[in-house]
């Protein structure tokens, strides 16, 4: 267990979102990038959970990492997700810096017991004696038909409880960035990719899932929201997948004189409730499109950090959200639940008019 | 107590031997033909989520035997639990093939009217349920076990997962309550050698579940050989051992994963891929039947076209099915509106 | 397995929120005869749980019953939350009706999995065909230093999860009537209650922990808030325990003209979305007091909901929860992030000058 | 994969046995002092919330020989993981008297500075942790057995927790993936016949849990007589094991709650209530070692009198302590701050 006298090793200072360059990555590439650098650098970063190894995560985002680093280092285990969390935690609790994977976010109830009574409250529990530096990360949302058990986000569920940072990157840039800034935090950090915004040749490619990204480290801090389109009309306050179809939708509507902001949350804890208000205060307008579900969740959280702030700031608000009903198989119902673009459209054009 | 590994010659007639074979043949035809309208528009390249059959696909090709075995035990009242990789448990269970292939295909005629899929099959008519949760289906068994036990009845529940999944929780504390409660379950572990890209030996810390069988107190046995018969010799104990009120057992049956964890699995980490066809437990079995001149030409030239018939009229039905409606995306989330 | 054909079982109906009476019980006790009243009506309901039987439920929502209905339907069980949950939903899934209790709802974590991916997604994944009509009972909240593991209330989480009811009763006329609909429902009902409304001998009681309870069955209809006290000036929106709270700052601040309205939301799912807006309406101030974490969860929800009727509606919004830490242990520290009297009270004196 | 009933006279010398018993003494001498405190102030009736200490108290009255015969066996740089009756195990881990109190009487000079309480204790000193969620402590200990075999030391974890969790998954689970890796980890189950009011033959499908290491391919043995020597040959050998590099171990030692669940639990329950002071294994180990003439009245009167001074102060030392400024609640969430 290591005592909390500072950060726990002295680190090179690295640099904050510098210019992204010219090559071109796709978000699990940039992902790999930071894990790959970062282990590089501290050989108490290591790499465990089901099928990272030789099949280099369902997802890809350890495609590579065993052939560099060895079966010492990425790890593969058994379907036991309490004890191999628990087992990161153990380890970053003597100073490991373990990032665990848990394959799909859906699975969270099979082990969320370390997660949010261990992981989660061990720092504050012990007064601040013990840290447990470790990334939990796990794949989210659906699309593609998976079913209501392999298709959900459940952002809000982790975000409402205290004592774990929860990261959402929606684009190479970030997922590199953010994923090396996850690695360094002496917190606990929640790390949540959407599967389609990796840019996996086996899925419906978004033409943003592929980007520049700096060959150099870098982070991108957690807790800063970023602007990733002006407008002055209506405010999208989003993260994730749902940043492109909002990009989309954005791209679409300025031909016809309608000027939408894009807020990229970028995390939900911390949140970036500045950024929320500078744009609520912006346009009074604010939509709010969440892969999650609606209810008790991130929308209600924006709202009431614009209503406790000044409730005369708004003049609309509404959700673009998964309405509260498992994720449907069928794609036919699937898209009628998700915040697809034509949704997203639907309701600026409702706010615009409001 | 015991662990023992069976190589049961158990005493069938030529009756029993032939429908375990019509049902392994049926249940090939099945996935045969899901795989074929899975891939059939899914390219260029492969998109999980294009097609008329989108999503995660598990097939169960190489692992009929299993489901064979195990319900010519099970009666249509029994209780049968699966995991993500279903369809063999679902129609030797005697699931309505049209039904399932309509929830396949994601259509209104599908058992949860496209509101599950593959993986999240709920039968009232046979009892069948099955999770996409991995182990996470042992302690749906439990439960309906003990409602078959408070009725009265001589109803079992059956729990069938893979060897990756006797390494989660849920089968321990399953194992522990039923054999606490005496409660009719038959758990079966179908051991593939692979939890997707994990070998066995990387997952487990004993060469077979059967030894966890004593930690409950309950009779473990491990079927070796892929093999119907032996499958069924086992079953057949454990299904009257729990019929009669004498309680759980656990079976592990060493079985084979003919294809990739899901379509699409490329399976670069399998080694002994080359192998792997010529262990196929169907052509093993009609082998096996015809030299002891129990099968004809004839016989199985009527079984598989009996399969055909069935499965391409299931296909067929579900492909002309309706697809649900997206204004009912909502409905059945309660059965009282919210 | 039951196929859906309307209601399961025909069963007389009962009267709905009839007169209190005279008859003054605690809220265990009212708890428990309206889970011995179904009991006796219906074979199929039972009880299962650690320590329900012999010890009646380490918060006493069983005590007595097994006297009454012996070992074969009043069942302890062994730690095994997953297992004994999942027996719960098997059994519920052919046709019996479970009651089955989670200690401390701090334990969701070792058994989350069966509760938001099976209990409450069955009966949508199979498109209406299979019930599960299951009621799973848990305790709540702090206020007697049990630490970060047994002090949390959680119904955010809960709600957030689509599929199944979660109701929170506040007094023990209300804990009747929603456990008798809970039992009745053919829906999967979380009912939470808070150990400090339960009326416990060895713990503070609060005056409102004891009240009228009508001898008869009846069922408060799950999902219908209820105004526990009119008022002009600021809404106090509610629930559980903190409903007590509110209405003693309520009675206080009458004597300064200060008019208060409190809601008793009574559930969260269904979420009684009319009452907050109508509150609202009133008095365009509302303070949400949750002894929930405040961020991501039901303070948020209440803000959205207003939001998205009318913006324009609401001229003062803040929260009195549980900020966004671990309940701490020490009295100190836990009654410093408590909804307590004094927080509420000052956060309806801002209210008013606002 | 063995399952012995151990009835160990150990090779002890006279210092380690009367370590052994002075250790025991100021367990019990400490807990004494807590459960005095604790019910100083909750009257009139009993309010769990009221007092210089308040909340749910779990003693450990009875289990110390669990703890002084493993822990005589660890090192400062071994770990141990507790469960919410965690006294004993801290104390004989070495954990300052005086920052154990202080957490429990929920004082800023407290381990975790009045946040944890006495289920939430975090000792980078001593590498002790602990967890009031049932059976949720075992995976910790795999981790720092991870850590402690990755960075080359010989140092181990202990993971200890009640009969009632053993049939919890997280038991399993560790167990299962500490034998897969061979990590240093020993495994200690105080079978001390109650999870709170259910007997372990309503909770346990087997006699003893020592049967269940077979499932996992570890050695597992059960101590009979809750006997301090007994305990201590029994973690010798597995602390040696682990060191060496040959895995975990599994020991169930059948033990005593001599009191409560927690206090305030009036054990109705709990048939044998007459018959359990009497089986109290202080008295008893001090009656074996003075009848064997290695324990003197002056030795005896030394170890308690040490006993009361050293925890005395450290419950003077907390009486005296500032409360945690409630204004400082927030601190501690994150490290680096929101
Ligand atoms: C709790 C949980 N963890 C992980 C997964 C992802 N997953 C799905 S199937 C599978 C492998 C299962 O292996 P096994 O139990 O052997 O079954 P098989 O696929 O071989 O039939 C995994 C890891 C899951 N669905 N649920
Ligand atoms: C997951 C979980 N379930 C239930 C509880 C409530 N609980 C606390 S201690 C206990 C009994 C534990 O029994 P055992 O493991 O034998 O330990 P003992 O109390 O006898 O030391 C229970 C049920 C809990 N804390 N965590
Ligand atoms: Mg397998
Ligand atoms: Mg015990």
């Amino acid at each position: 267990m290591s005592i909390s006298t500072g950060t726990a090793r002295a680190r090179q200072s690295l640099p904050v979102e510098p210019e992204a360059g010219s090559r071109r990555l796709n978000t699990a590439k940039a992902l790999q990038e930071a894990i790959g650098s970062q282990m590089e650098q501290d050989d108490s970063v290591f790499v465990m959970g089901e099928d990272v190894a030789a099949y280099g995560g369902i997802f890809s985002s350890t495609t590579g990492l065993l052939e560099k680093f060895g079966p010492q280092r990425i790890i593969d285990t058994p379907i036991s997700e309490s004890a191999f969390i628990g087992l990161g935690i153990g380890a970053a609790v003597e100073g490991m810096r373990p990032i665990v994977e848990l394959m799909f976010v859906d699975f969270f109830g099979v082990c969320m017991d370390q997660i949010y009574n261990h992981m989660a409250k061990i720092h504050y529990e012990s007064g601040g004696n013990v840290r447990v530096p470790m990334v939990l990360m796990t794949a989210v949302g659906g699309g593609y038909s998976d079913g209501a058990q392999h298709s959900q986000t459940l952002w809000g569920t982790f975000a409402h409880l205290p004592g774990m940072k929860v990261v959402v990157p929606s684009n190479p840039y970030d997922a590199k960035g953010l994923m090396t800034a996850a690695i360094r935090s002496d917190d606990p950090v929640v790390y949540m990719f959407h599967k389609g915004v990796m840019g996996l040749a086996w899925m419906a490619k978004n033409r943003r899932s592929i980007g520049a990204v700096p060959e150099q480290d870098y982070v991108v801090p957690i807790g800063k929201a970023k602007v990733v389109r002006e407008g002055s009309d209506v405010s999208l306050v989003t993260l994730s997948l749902s940043v492109h179809h909002s990009l989309d939708v954005a791209e679409q509507l300025a031909g016809e004189g309608i000027s939408v902001e894009v807020l990229d949350l970028r995390s939900l804890v911390p949140l970036d409730r500045e950024a929320v208000i500078a744009t609520a205060t912006k346009t009074g307008k604010v939509i709010v499109v969440d892969e999650d579900y609606q209810s008790f969740g991130l929308s209600g959280e924006i709202a009431a950090t614009i209503a406790e702030h000044d409730p005369a700031l708004l003049k609309h608000f509404s959700r673009v959200c998964v309405p509260d009903v498992p994720i449907p198989y069928a794609r036919e119902l699937e898209y009628a639940v998700l915040p697809t673009a034509a949704r997203i459209e639907a309701a600026v054009r409702t706010a615009v008019t409001a | 107590m015991t662990m023992e590994t069976t190589e049961v010659t158990a005493d069938l007639s030529t009756g029993q031997r032939l429908a375990l074979l019509r049902e392994m043949i049926l249940i090939r035809t099945f996935e045969e033909a899901v795989l074929r309208e899975y891939h059939a528009d899914k390219s260029p390249g492969f998109d999980i989520g294009k097609g008329l059959i989108p999503g995660e696909m598990h097939l169960s090709a190489g692992q009929e035997p299993v489901a064979a075995g195990l319900c010519a035990h099970l009666e249509t009242g029994d209780a049968l639990t699966a995991t993500h990789r279903p369809h063999h448990l679902a129609i030797a269970k005697g699931m309505d093939l049209r039904s399932l292939a309509g929830e396949i295909f994601g259509r209104e005629s599908g058992l949860g009217h496209g509101r599950g899929g593959h993986m999240h099959l709920f039968d009232p008519a046979t009892h069948f349920s099955c999770s996409g949760i991995v182990a996470e289906g042992f302690p749906a068994a439990l439960g309906q076990a003990f409602a078959f036990q408070r009725a009265g009845t001589s109803n079992v529940a059956a729990a069938v997962a893979g060897e990756g999944a006797a390494n989660a929780g849920p089968f321990h504390e399953s194992l522990n309550l039923a054999a606490l409660w005496k409660l009719p379950v038959i758990f079966v572990i179908e051991d593939n050698d692979w939890g997707i890209s994990v070998a066995r030996n990387a997952s487990t810390s004993v060469p077979t579940n059967a030894v966890r069988a004593a930690g409950y107190g309950m009779p473990g046995v491990r079927v070796e050989g892929n093999d119907v018969e032996a499958v069924h010799a086992a079953a057949g104990e454990a299904v009257a051992r729990a019929r009669a009120g004498g309680g759980p057992s656990l079976i592990e049956v060493h079985t084979l994963r003919l294809w990739g964890h899901f379509e699409g699995d490329a399976q670069g980490y399998r080694p002994e891929l080359a192998d792997v066809p010529g262990r196929d437990p169907i052509p093993a079995y009609q082998r096996k039947l015809r030299d002891a001149g129990l099968l004809s030409e004839a016989d199985l030239a009527e079984m598989e076209g009996e399969a055909r018939t069935r499965v391409e009229d299931a296909v067929e039905h579900a492909k002309a099915a309706p697809a649900p409606n997206p204004a009912e995306a909502l409905k059945y989330v309660f059965v009282e509106g919210e």
